[in-house]
């Protein structure tokens, strides 16, 4: 069991390598002159020329690489030309409330994704069925922003269920003193109950809009292991020594769908961070998302080329991660053949 | 044409390699030495596991050998490059035993019984139709199946286009990789009779893997018996079920359910 | 309990005991999109307590679809679409999903024909048989763990406490069977229903099988109906037989019968294709001409009419469907020329 | 189970399975219809209606939809049906060329890592793994800042993502086709590798890569719409559904809903249409298998 993990940290290493030297020719090779790009058209050749000399840019690609690598392990990456501060402090600002957000939209998604599945399964009724595929179909075709436009016509301006467009708190109120960044979890942690309810009440429709993806392929993937884990024979077998439908269903087909959620983590993890990128915006969330779109249009290279690494890192850790849970919890790769 | 026998197999090894860097090696065949003479049927039997397939994979070049001649013809054929092993498949055919995966469901029974010879080179049309029509017709199929698709037939029914599609060539040995073990006993009956009479009529060579010990004895001239990779009885049919020496054989001998107890009970 | 078998099975072929098992016109359909599949066609007979019944036939005769119509186990699209079956004069079928669950593994026991893929893999032995047993036996999971282990060590597991805590896949496919049947046979069934429980394993793995189950039919005196197409599984193991073919039970006989004197056309040719190693000639085994037939298709008259050397030449085999006759030595044939048949055995 | 359920069931599955499509799913041809009609629609729509997207005329800023403008106009009085038609056209065209490029890229790649193995096997599963660690979209975004905002920067983003997609699905299907008996025989009798491959491997490729193409002309249209709707798509006055939400986003807020609500559920419905038709094709190919 240890070599299978060791080989799979040897190939999630060989991929960080790999997204990351994808990530550099993106933005040094592609655009020819970085340089000219974010000292705009109208500066002038030696202005353009010193901001070259002073991000390496005209050194050889190699040693370009070699020097951003090495800062990015001592933790360093890089100036942030659009907000005049360190990539590093503005991430530092900006991903809490990323991760915040993301929680939440994980824990919607799997739960929706779980339970609808499992009833449309369980019930073993047509409509059902076609009503979950209708309905992931319908969650795989929505863009994100334009639902997130509907929802906050709809909640926030007519009924005034949800707050509007006015980021992580209601307008004046403090943010709690920062242990994990997350507003909720610190508001909790300091006992100011109205706060926490506040932080909450405002990540339920962004959080909700960015798991509509997520929940179209898991939806889909737990349907689907469920409808084949029950065609087992092992399935057939527990009904023929006297269980009922339920405890079938409960303790031999759905441990199997769980299962299957696992390798699906990287898969989730992607979506989440789409979701991000384009559901922040219109909810003016302060968080990666919006950052990022942001960096874009600024051209700030410093802050767009963090986060690809970023996000390679956490792609890869997750999936990584996913495999690890899965070979100790499956009996069959944690417990030899004997 | 040597007077040696057709296939001639000595000290074959094999063994596959997993993990990492292959350092944990499983041996699956130990010096098998085994041959067939022409016209001639060798039953290789075994249980699951016994290296009776990978031999008969050997033998026609679909897996790598460690060590071990296999001559085929006269001529050794193990270290033959890809080219050379390609021309020399048209006189050594395989027929696989699960008669639903051996066939491409794309392909017509004409397009699968046509295939071989397209492959090895004979252009022109009219001279495969008519080697194709004459093909299917000794299996017992009729040119109006030729139009339709393997999912139309039954099981018998399509291993007799695996049987032509590999008879076409007319080979001069035919790798039989249990044929029969996933047909129903009266379907199995046919194509045994017609794999008989085809040996006799086109006086092939078969290298007959099977697990059933009476079909062995049935189709075979000589039986090898194979128990973890090594050779462990070998001899005419009618020695090694009359005079068994090996225990593993008698113990196959044995097992088949309904021979101990003569007729029936009471 | 050990019983004489000898006495006991002799006794029980004129027996007048109650039929643990009475089956009547029972029919299953598959309903697949275009066609009706009708996999099992009015077929009834009983199944007296300790009896050794083997269900034979070749694939597309109906006996696994039987056998599992029996205790509702039927996979979709097929459904039981008419008939009886009844449990000791209770009826089963049409039962909801409790009250069948409710037989199954406690009156009637099954096992079935893949084992590697017979047994969760994600759960241990242990778990899946106390599982099992405290479905059916309101015992502590202790007190189950405990029955599990004797039952293992009865069905030849050795060091049972430990082995209970390993996983499916530490085990070999003849020990999963074995598992398999212990399970089967926790809650003491009157019945076992073995689906072709030796198919997917190897010939000397097999005996040993099929001597296990010999032993537990004996020591424990349930009845038992064996599904195969083996021919001398039937012979080893069973006292009475039902031919299946194309859907219908065309002949019903003691195993004696059968190999003596086989009065169904179908069961003969099925006796002749059977190789005896000493005597059959290469290249003249007996086979039955034609494929099997075509279950979706109507048939009006006998299904194994134009493979049949007797019937393919009759107009009233291809038309007429024949009726079961009881002939005179007991046995049933569903054959228009079954007195004819039996006469020229005579 | 009785073998006699699977040979008929397999009985009624011609081999072509174009000719199964259509025949015996009412709802399928029917979301087909539908999207057919989408696309002509959008395709002769320029010649159905007289508008043109760009004719600014401040007469009549802002209208709702009436019989005149059946999408209401915009901000600069702009006929957004005609803009519709015109970013429905960006779209489709964008999201076919993204799925075709990326399939018959992914493709190539997966045959060859799926035939040959060994190195050129892992170096592809390298490449692909690497490339995919990064959402379609952050990668499209990242290539509309390296070169110019703009759908050529969007499509070159999306292909870059979708031919790894293509390749790491395809190839484990290549892998399975290479287990099957009717592979091994081929090849025992002797063909030469790339005649298994063509003739063998490849058509059994088909159905499977059309059922991806629709899954990624669907996600396509969903990217090709969200950069627009950050700026980095289409740029001003390309009419591209993403930016026409964009700049309908404040008169949202304000009670004029059409301006950015016709596009979204242009949008909606078209990439819903392809999933439906993707999900019941399948089924429809193989009802046992499934996949996701």
């Amino acid at each position: 069991m240890l070599s299978t993990i060791l080989r799979r940290v040897g190939i999630s290493l060989a991929t960080i390598f790999g997204a990351s030297v994808f990530a550099f020719i993106l933005l040094r090779v592609v655009p020819g002159d970085p340089a000219r790009a974010i000292a705009g058209d109208m500066a002038t050749e030696d202005a353009v020329a010193a901001l070259r000399a002073d991000m390496g840019l005209d050194q050889n690609l190699f040693v370009q690489y070699w020097r951003y690598m090495r800062a990015v392990f001592t933790g360093d990456l890089g100036f942030s030309y659009s907000t005049g501060g360190t990539v590093n402090s503005l991430l530092g600002d900006r991903l809490p409330a990323t991760i915040e957000l993301g929680v939440l939209a994980v824990i919607f998604a799997i739960g929706t994704a779980v339970l609808f599945a499992s009833l449309a399964v369980y019930s073993n009724s047509r409509w059902a069925d076609r009503l979950l595929r209708t309905a992931s179909s319908l969650a795989m075709g929505s863009p994100p922003f334009w639902i997130a436009l509907l929802a906050l016509m709809v909640f926030a301006v007519q009924f005034g269920v949800f707050p509007g467009p006015e980021g992580r708190l209601s307008p004046g109120l403090v943010p709690p003193a920062d242990i994990t960044g997350l507003y909720s979890v610190d508001a909790l942690l300091a006992g100011n109950i109205p706060l926490m309810f506040n932080a909450l009440w405002h990540l339920v429709l962004p959080a909700a809009i960015i798991s509509i993806g997520p929940f179209a392929f898991l939806s889909r993937l737990y349907r689907s292991q469920l409808r084949s884990t029950r065609r087992e024979t092992f399935v057939m077998v527990a009904r023929s020594h006297g269980l009922t439908k339920f405890p079938v269903f409960n303790r031999h087909i759905a441990p199997h769908g769980l299962l299957s959620i696992l390798p699906a983590g990287s898969l989730l993890f992607a979506d989440l961070l789409t979701g991000s990128l384009l559901v922040e915006k219109v909810f003016g969330w302060p968080g990666i998302g919006s950052m990022t779109a942001d960096a874009i249009i600024q051209k700030d290279f410093a802050v767009v080329q963090a986060v690809l690494l970023l996000a390679a890192v956490l792609y890869v850790v997750v999936s990584l991660l996913a495999d690890v849970i899965l070979t100790t919890v499956d009996p069959r790769t944690r417990v030899g053949a004997r | 044409m040597s007077t040696e026998d057709l296939l001639v197999i000595e000290n074959l090894n094999k063994s596959y390699s997993t993990g990492f860097g292959g350092r944990n090696k499983t041996q699956i065949l130990h010096d098998v030495s085994l041959s067939v003479g022409r016209g001639q049927t060798l039953g290789l039997v075994g249980e699951s596991g016994s290296g009776k397939s990978t031999t008969a994979s050997c033998v026609m070049g679909l897996t790598a050998v460690d060590s071990g001649s296999i001559r085929f013809d006269g001529r050794e054929i193990t270290g033959l490059s890809k080219s050379e092993r390609r021309a020399l498949r048209s006189s050594m055919q395989m027929v696989f035993q699960d008669p639903n995966g051996s066939l491409d469901p794309r392909f017509t029974v004409r397009e699968l019984v046509e295939e071989p010879l397209i492959i090895h080179g004979h252009k022109d049309r009219s001279e495969r139709a008519l080697k194709v029509a004459k093909t299917l017709d000794l299996v017992g199929l009729t040119e109006k199946q030729a139009e339709r698709y393997p999912h139309a037939f039954s099981g018998g029914q399509r291993q007799r286009i695996a049987i032509a599609r590999a008879l076409v060539l007319n080979p001069q040995l035919v790798v039989l990789d249990e044929p029969v073990s996933a047909l129903d006993v009266s379907i199995q009956a046919q194509v045994l009779n017609l794999l008989a009479q085809l040996q006799d009529e086109l006086s092939l060579t078969y290298l007959f893997i099977v697990h059933d010990l009476a079909v062995a004895k049935l189709m075979s001239h000589q039986i090898a018996v194979m128990h973890r990779g090594k050779v462990v009885e070998y001899g005419t049919s009618q020695e090694v079920f009359e005079q068994t020496s090996h225990p593993y054989t008698k113990a196959l001998l044995d097992a088949v359910p309904g021979t101990k107890q003569g007729v029936g009970h009471a | 309990m050990p019983v004489n078998t000898e006495v006991q099975r002799a006794g029980q072929e004129q027996s007048t005991a109650t039929p643990v098992l009475e089956i009547n016109n029972l029919c299953t359909n598959f309903e697949l999109p275009g066609s009706t599949v009708q996999a099992v066609r009015d077929v009834s007979f009983t199944l007296c307590p300790g009896q050794r019944l083997a269900v034979v036939g070749e694939s597309g005769s109906g006996k696994s679809a039987m056998a599992m119509s029996l205790v509702g186990l039927i996979p979709p699209p097929g459904k039981v679409a008419s008939g009886s079956v009844k449990l000791r004069g209770k009826e089963l079928v049409g039962l909801g999903d409790k009250e069948i669950s409710a037989i199954r593994g406690k009156d009637i026991g099954l096992v079935f024909q893949d084992p590697m893929a017979g047994l969760d893999p994600l759960k241990t032995i242990g778990s899946q048989f106390v599982e099992t047993i405290r479905v059916h036996q309101n015992l502590s999971v202790r007190q189950a763990k405990e029955l599990a282990c004797e039952l293992l060590a009865e069905v030849g597991v050795n060091d049972p406490r430990r082995r209970i805590e390993d996983y499916p896949h530490q085990y070999s496919g003849g020990m999963r069977q074995r598992v398999l049947i212990a399970m089967a046979i926790a809650n003491d069934p009157a019945v076992v229903i073995a689906d072709e429980p030796t198919t997917a394993l190897d010939v000397t793995t097999q005996a040993q099988v099929l001597e296990l189950l010999e032993r537990i039919c004996d020591e424990r005196g349930n009845a038992l109906m064996m599904i195969t197409h083996n021919l001398g599984i039937v012979r080893q193991l069973c006292d009475s037989v039902n031919v299946m073919y194309a859907g219908r039970v065309v002949e019903q006989t003691s195993v004696n019968a059968l190999f003596n004197e086989p009065t169904h056309p179908y069961t003969k040719a099925l006796l002749d294709c059977m190789i005896d190693p000493y005597t059959t000639v290469r290249g003249q085994l007996p086979a039955i001409p034609g494929s099997p037939p075509d279950l979706a298709a109507a048939q009006p008259g006998c299904a194994f009419a134009e493979r049949c050397p007797l019937g393919s030449a009759e107009k009233i085999c291809h038309e007429q469907r024949p009726e079961a006759v009881v002939l005179a030595s007991g046995a049933v044939s569903r054959c228009h020329f079954a007195h004819e048949l039996e006469g020229a055995q005579s | 189970m009785t073998l006699s359920v699977a040979s008929v069931r397999a009985t009624q599955q011609r081999s072509n399975p174009i000719a199964v499509f259509l025949k015996r799913d009412i709802p399928l041809s029917i979301f087909l219809g539908l999207f057919i009609l989408l696309v002509v629609g959008l395709l002769i729509g320029p010649w159905l209606w007289p508008l043109s997207s760009d004719a600014i005329n401040l007469s009549n800023v802002l209208q709702a939809p009436s019989a005149a403008h059946p999408m209401g106009t915009d901000d600069t009085g702009r006929d957004l049906l005609a803009r519709f038609l015109d970013g429905g056209r960006t779209s489709v065209f964008a999201g076919l060329l993204i799925a075709v490029i990326g399939a018959v890229l992914g493709c190539a790649l997966a045959l060859m890592a799926g035939s040959m193995r060994g190195w050129v096997d892992s170096v592809f599963t390298w490449l692909t793994n690497s490339i995919l660690c990064f959402p379609a979209i952050l990668l499209a975004m990242a290539i509309a800042m390296a070169i110019r905002p703009g759908v050529t920067a969007v499509v070159i983003g999306l292909s870059l993502h979708s031919f790894p997609w293509y390749m790491r699905t395809l190839r484990s299907e290549v892998m399975r086709l290479y287990g099957q008996d009717f592979i091994r025989s081929t090849d025992a009798i002797g063909a030469h590798p790339v005649r298994i491959l063509l003739r063998h491997v490849l058509p059994h490729l088909i159905p499977t890569m059309i059922l991806q193409m629709a899954a990624v002309f669907g996600a396509s249209i969903l990217s090709l719409a969200a950069l627009g709707f950050l700026g980095l798509g289409a740029q001003p006055p390309t009419a591209e559904w993403g930016a026409m939400i964009t700049d309908g986003q404040q008169f949202f807020l304000t009670g004029q809903w059409w301006i950015a609500g016709f596009p979204g559920l242009g949008l909606l419905v078209a990439v819903t249409l392809t999933t439906l038709i993707a999900d019941r094709a399948r089924e429809v190919l193989d009802p046992r298998s499934d996949a996701v």
